[in-house]
């Protein structure tokens, strides 16, 4: 039970660290970034393969910040010109061009194959010491990340920052410089999805293409106004409360003999569905939201 | 096959996909244009139109007519409930609200349509026709029925928008909400006939993508990304755009293969949209003005 | 008689109030302007009069009917007309388009034709877009517009920003035609001086709130009032076009 | 009790989260043994993994009415995967952790299997699965693993066999991009390159496409007479009708599971010729019409074309033969020698439960032929590959030839 306990507080500090640079882009920003899922897949297999040809996992940590906060450089460049529902869509994009050259790309990533056995840290500590020493990674992770936030959030440049979101115009005639802004807080979540892309490579042990679909980042969006947006709080509770939604339904089904897991498939897609549709409708400003941004 | 024969055949095979892809990007489109926001339940929504057609071949009716029929019909009815009863409280709350919300409508009707039908695949029993060859040119007579339906498809919804009262209504709210509500244009009165029409689209494009495929609860969500790329590259919200930038896609898509290969294919449309984007922020066919 | 009658009104966007304790009314066949400078909130009495703000508190009737129990939508029926600064016509539509999209439009062809004859301009090029039109052509597009649905007031937005001096006089020569046709008039406009040349009354409103009113005339002639609002008579208006 | 015994006996599906209250609603009778169904209900897998649950479910059903295995009953806690590793990793954690079974049946995906394989391993759980990767060998270090599918590999040879043996000179290859359809392509390729054969193209081919129609043509380009395909149901039946419908004249090999009588129907005289590449004695074989009957009887749904649901099937019919032969009491690596026993020669070739429990018990060796074919599993807990060749003919499914692969 224990062991399922954390494995489960694991995945959700996984989400939650995605759902703190969501946050970061469009809480604070008010970037729409719908392709998530692209920076937490390119932290994911640059920490895999650094690791799996032989150099150690600290390396492939920070590589995959590094390249997934250099690789929203472009795109960010591209979401300065573009109206937000164009950039939606654009990072959608971008998310799936990620996968495709995952998957093409083969000599480099093995494409649908997949990389088996990523090396998880702390082997030593044997099977039980081993996961509650990740847990501890992830949640030192995850406060560093939340660290980083408020102090960018709260210092001049998190001032300017919710300026530009405001008002856009009146910044730009102030003479500070909302691109170069908007650039480096995309950089900065984005290196802090490719970190969650590491911690989730080097505990699921194996990454394929197949694990880096747009659902993924709909479900970090969902974290994201459960939780609250533009609340650092939130963005706990609300992976929290998505893993929770995700995972109970196991439990849900157990407790109602009759009801086969093929169905609970179903119903669990629905009360998903369901779910995000009530929490738009009537509590859009998250559990922990103190301002309607929407 | 000598070399451009060859290539014409991609064509041909770009177009057949495009239309299908346009399709679904007109129903995004037609939302867009007078809701403002990309509705995520569109894919969805064409699944739905496939299985009611299925349940009428089920009754061992076998006109595609009438199968056709009941998609239209059932997905009209579904996309004017999921108005009614969810994104028209929405209005006004911005672009990521619809979009969430319309994402939360997809899965939670793909969710009670799988509860339901299952996880197996249906089949839609239409004949099979040897193609028609001109000049080496296989032209199949179902890409022509489909080709035929695509196109009353879009005459219809360009008949509705422009040479009726409620077509005008939307293009008015298309272009100025709140001058049309000022123009005492009740947003209801054209929101129930809009989504009506999406819904008559997503079932005509539901079959077609039921007939061409296999129908799958997952089937219509797949067709979402690349629908999602040719309403941006038509211009937001621009109809002749959307379905033209659909086309355009399917036969760069089918025109690359021999260059890129099967998979990168899948992530052209938005590499393609990438680029025109970084040249022209409005989209291909979008004009200048900037709303906002 | 009083058509319009605003109470102590506020209204605003979010948590702001950009105006709040307005007083203001029209009565028929009456032109009354609003002046104020830019950012004072002018724009934002003709939206919360057409129901068009987020928020609005206060109270507001027209022709003794409850307006805030009316959507936006449905003031039209009760006579109002509007003219917004920018944005004031369908631009994808063409003319006849424009005309025919409004609501509640007793006998089109007639009152089309009655436009038609006051806007001739607009007769020749009625299949044309309206984007198409110049700034003056498409400001009589947007007042015929206005005008279809036999208004009882229409209240205009700055209706002649980004004109040209002599378009400036023609849009103004029509507004002074409009209360012989029973219309009146709720102008908001940065001209001050022009605008209520051809007023009967006029609010001046400074960062929200009025804080003079009186017969047009009167404020004309008040010193302290030219010097503060209404800029030299001859120094040529600049509008940037935000609220 | 035995009224709350039969209703779980009914649904199979057994209050996973209340494990001490059962046990204590149990006092007196021994504790049942909780296995996992961990199948792709939703997901690429979902075409098949919803009847392999029911499978499981229905073998667990006939298992437990016939008195249970090693003196205990089965109970069954079933899962989705959604095809996906890291639910699967979060349900194989819940069933080895808070269920507490002792075996994990039913896995298809390879993504899936190297996923959950590890911790099933550093468990000592059983794991049964039918992904084709060769890579779970690395992973099976206790040798608790069993395959019960030939690896994709040997599918893609059993298909160019099928070709070669047909007498087609010139094959082009098509091939679902997955770890699977990747490996039956690399097993066609070898095969046909020893023969000597021309490969006139191969082609990779992205799933949930709308349309086929310019990888079709890729395939077809250089005019080669048969079609080797790497695929799963949907695609293929997408494929072939595209294929028939251009009028191009080619013939098709194919994996059966890819092929449905319903497709079958739905595609009408023009896959007549369609060769269907299987195992040895999955079909044609009584344990399998047997099985087929006994299942639509009961759940309604008609397994032909899903060799995974037979696959399910003989997952937990092997594993209650395997704890039947061990005896009661034992421990999962005396389950395991069971299972390798009981599943191959030699032995009295048994097809049911029942017979099977009541042979072990008057002291006789069986062999468990299994309705998805003979099983026979290798030291590397692989099923015996042995394959055949059907051929589809008037819309029907017929026996071909034996490949001798």
């Amino acid at each position: 039970m224990l062991s399922y306990l954390i494995a489960i507080l694991i995945v959700t500090g996984i989400y939650a660290l995605l759902t703190q640079a969501l946050n970061f882009h469009y809480g604070f920003m008010g970037l729409i970034n719908f392709g998530h899922v692209g920076f937490f897949a390119i932290g994911a297999y640059t920490s895999a393969l650094l690791t799996l040809s032989g150099h150690s996992i600290a390396l492939g940590f920070v590589a995959a910040i590094v390249l997934a906060a250099l690789s929203a450089c472009p795109l960010g460049l591209l979401a300065l010109r573009l109206r937000e529902d164009y950039l939606a869509i654009v990072t959608l994009g971008f998310a799936e061009i990620v996968r495709v050259v995952i998957v093409s790309e083969d000599w480099l990533t093995r494409g649908t194959q997949g990389l088996a056995n990523v090396p998880r840290p702390f082997a030593s500590l044997g099977a039980s010491g081993q996961e509650i020493a990740y847990l501890g990674l992830v949640v030192a992770c995850n406060v560093l990340a939340a660290a980083l936030i408020a102090r960018l959030a709260y210092s001049p440049f998190g001032r300017l920052i919710e300026a530009i979101r405001d008002d856009e115009t009146a910044i730009s005639t102030l003479g500070k410089y909302p691109a170069g802004a908007k650039l480096r807080v995309f950089m900065v979540g984005a290196g802090i999805a490719g970190l969650a892309g590491a911690l989730y490579a080097h505990y699921i042990t194996y990454v394929v293409p197949d694990q880096f679909v747009p659902l993924v980042t709909f479900y970090v969006w969902m974290a994201m106004i459960l939780g609250g947006v533009g609340s650092l709080p939130g963005s706990f509770i609300g992976a929290a409360i998505l893993v929770a939604l995700l995972e109970g339904t196991r439990f849900i089904r157990d407790l109602l003999p009759g009801v086969m897991e093929i169905q609970m498939a179903s119903v669990r897609i629905f009360l998903i569905g369901v779910g995000l549709v009530l929490f738009v409708l009537l509590r859009p400003q998250g559990v922990m939201g103190l301002r309607v941004r929407t | 096959m000598n070399g451009s024969l060859f290539y014409l055949n991609l064509v041909m095979n770009g177009l057949v996909q495009g239309l299908v892809i346009g399709l679904a990007a007109l129903a995004l489109t037609l939302v867009f244009a007078v809701a403002r926001f990309p509705n995520a339940a569109t894919g969805d929504l064409m699944t739905v139109g496939a299985y009611a057609g299925i349940g009428v071949q089920a009754l061992n009716v076998r006109s595609v007519i009438v199968q056709g029929a009941a998609a239209i019909l059932a997905c009209s009815v579904l996309a004017i409930g999921q108005y009614w009863f969810v994104l028209r409280y929405l209005r006004g709350r911005g672009l990521v609200s619809l979009l969430l919300a319309s994402i939360g409508l997809a899965l939670a009707t793909r969710g009670a349509l799988s509860f339901f039908v299952g996880q197996d695949q249906y089949l839609f029993n239409t004949p099979i026709m040897r193609p028609y060859v001109i000049a080496g040119l296989r032209v199949q007579v179902v890409d022509l029925w489909l080709a035929v339906a695509s196109l009353v498809c879009v005459t219809a919804t360009f008949a509705m928008l422009f040479l009726t009262p409620v077509g005008r209504r939307m293009r008015a709210i298309a272009d100025n909400a709140e001058l049309a509500r000022a123009s005492g244009i009740r947003m209801q009165r054209v929101m129930i006939p809009l989504w009506a029409a999406v819904g008559a689209i997503c079932g005509v494009a539901g079959m077609i993508l039921g007939i061409k495929t296999v129908v799958l609860p997952e089937a219509g969500w797949h067709i979402l990304l690349p629908a999602f790329a040719a309403m941006v590259l038509g211009g937001l919200g621009n109809p002749i755009g959307a379905v033209v930038a659909g086309i355009l896609l399917g036969v760069v898509q089918e025109l690359s293969t021999p260059f890129v290969g099967f998979t990168y294919k899948i992530a052209l449309s938005f590499i393609v949209l990438a680029v025109i984007l970084t040249v022209r922020p409005q989209g291909l066919f979008g004009s200048a003005e900037v709303v906002r | 008689m009083t058509l319009l009658r605003l109470t102590n009104v506020e209204a605003g966007y979010g948590d702001v109030n950009i105006v709040s304790g307005i007083d203001l009314d029209v009565s028929d066949d009456e032109i009354v302007t609003v002046a104020g400078t830019n950012g004072a909130g002018k724009s934002t009495i003709v939206k919360a009069t057409m129901g068009l703000t987020p928020r609005c508190a206060g109270t507001m009737t027209f022709g003794g009917v409850d307006l805030r129990r009316r959507p936006a939508e449905d003031r039209i029926r009760l006579g109002l007309g509007y003219v917004p600064q920018i944005a004031n016509v369908f631009m994808t539509l063409t003319i006849l388009e424009n005309l025919k999209v409004v609501e509640c439009v007793s006998d089109f062809t007639a009152r089309c034709a009655e436009m038609f004859d006051l806007f001739p301009i607009l007769a020749t090029r009625r299949h044309a877009k309206a984007s198409a039109l110049s700034g003056g052509e498409r400001q009589q597009l947007a007042i015929a517009r206005a005008l279809m649905p036999r208004p009882k007031l229409i209240a205009l937005d700055e209706p002649t920003a980004a004109l040209s001096p002599a378009l400036v006089a023609q849009v103004f020569d029509i507004i002074t035609q409009l209360p012989k046709m029973g219309v009146a008039v709720l102008i908001v406009e940065q001209r001050a001086r022009q605008s209520l040349a051809i007023s009967d009354r006029g609010y001046i409103l400074d960062s929200g709130r009025i804080v003079m009113n009186g017969k047009a005339s009167d404020l004309l002639a008040d010193a302290r009032m030219a010097e503060l609002y209404l800029g030299r008579e001859d120094e040529p208006s600049v509008d940037t076009g935000t609220p | 009790m035995i009224l709350n015994r039969r209703t779980l006996l009914k649904t199979a599906a057994v209050a996973g989260a209340m494990p001490a209250l059962m046990r204590t609603q149990g006092a007196g009778a021994a504790e049942p043994f909780r296995v996992g169904a961990l199948n792709p209900v939703t997901g690429a897998g979902s075409p098949y993994g919803s009847s392999m649950q029911k499978a499981i479910l229905f073998a667990v059903k006939e298992i437990n009415a016939a008195g249970g295995a090693g003196g205990q009953t089965l109970e069954v806690v079933a899962e989705d995967d959604q095809t996906s590793p890291e639910p699967a990793v979060l349900a194989a954690k819940k069933l080895v952790e808070v269920n507490k079974v002792r075996a994990v049946l039913g896995t298809w995906a390879s993504g899936v299997a190297l996923a959950v394989s590890p911790i099933f391993d550093a468990a000592g759980i059983i794991h049964t699965t039918v992904a084709g990767t060769s890579g779970l060998a690395a992973v099976n270090k206790k040798g608790f693993a069993f395959r019960f599918a030939g690896t994709s590999e040997g599918i893609g040879r059993s298909l160019a066999d099928g070709a070669l043996e047909e007498g087609f000179k010139r094959a082009s290859i098509m091939a679902f991009n997955n770890a699977s359809g990747r490996e039956m392509l690399q097993g066609a390729k070898s095969v046909l390159q020893k023969a000597g054969r021309e490969i006139v193209a191969e082609v990779i081919y992205e799933p949930n496409q709308p349309s086929y129609r310019s990888e079709i043509q890729a395939a077809l380009a250089k005019q080669p007479e048969v079609l080797i395909m790497g695929s799963f149901l949907p695609d293929l039946t997408i494929i072939l009708r595209e294929v028939l419908q251009s009028g191009a004249d080619v013939k098709f090999v194919v994996p059966a599971w890819a092929v449905t009588p319903k497709s079958i129907e739905a595609l009408g005289a023009a896959t007549d010729g369609v060769l269907l590449a299987d195992y040895e004695s999955a079909l044609g074989s009584d344990a399998y019409a047997s099985f087929k009957q006994r299942f639509k009887t009961d759940s309604g749904i008609d397994i032909s074309g899903n060799h995974y649901a037979s696959c399910a099937y003989d997952m937990a019919m092997t594993l209650a033969l395997g704890m039947e032969a061990a005896g009661a009491g034992a421990d999962n690596a005396a389950i395991v020698k069971a299972m390798h026993q009981i599943s191959g020669p030699p032995g009295k070739a048994v097809s049911s439960f029942a017979t099977g429990k009541e042979l072990i018990k008057s002291g006789q060796k069986i062999n468990y032929e299994g309705a998805s074919g003979p099983l026979d599993f290798d030291d590397g807990g692989n099923a015996k590959p042995i394959y055949k060749l059907m051929i589809v003919k008037d819309g029907k499914i017929n026996q071909h030839r034996i490949l001798k692969l």
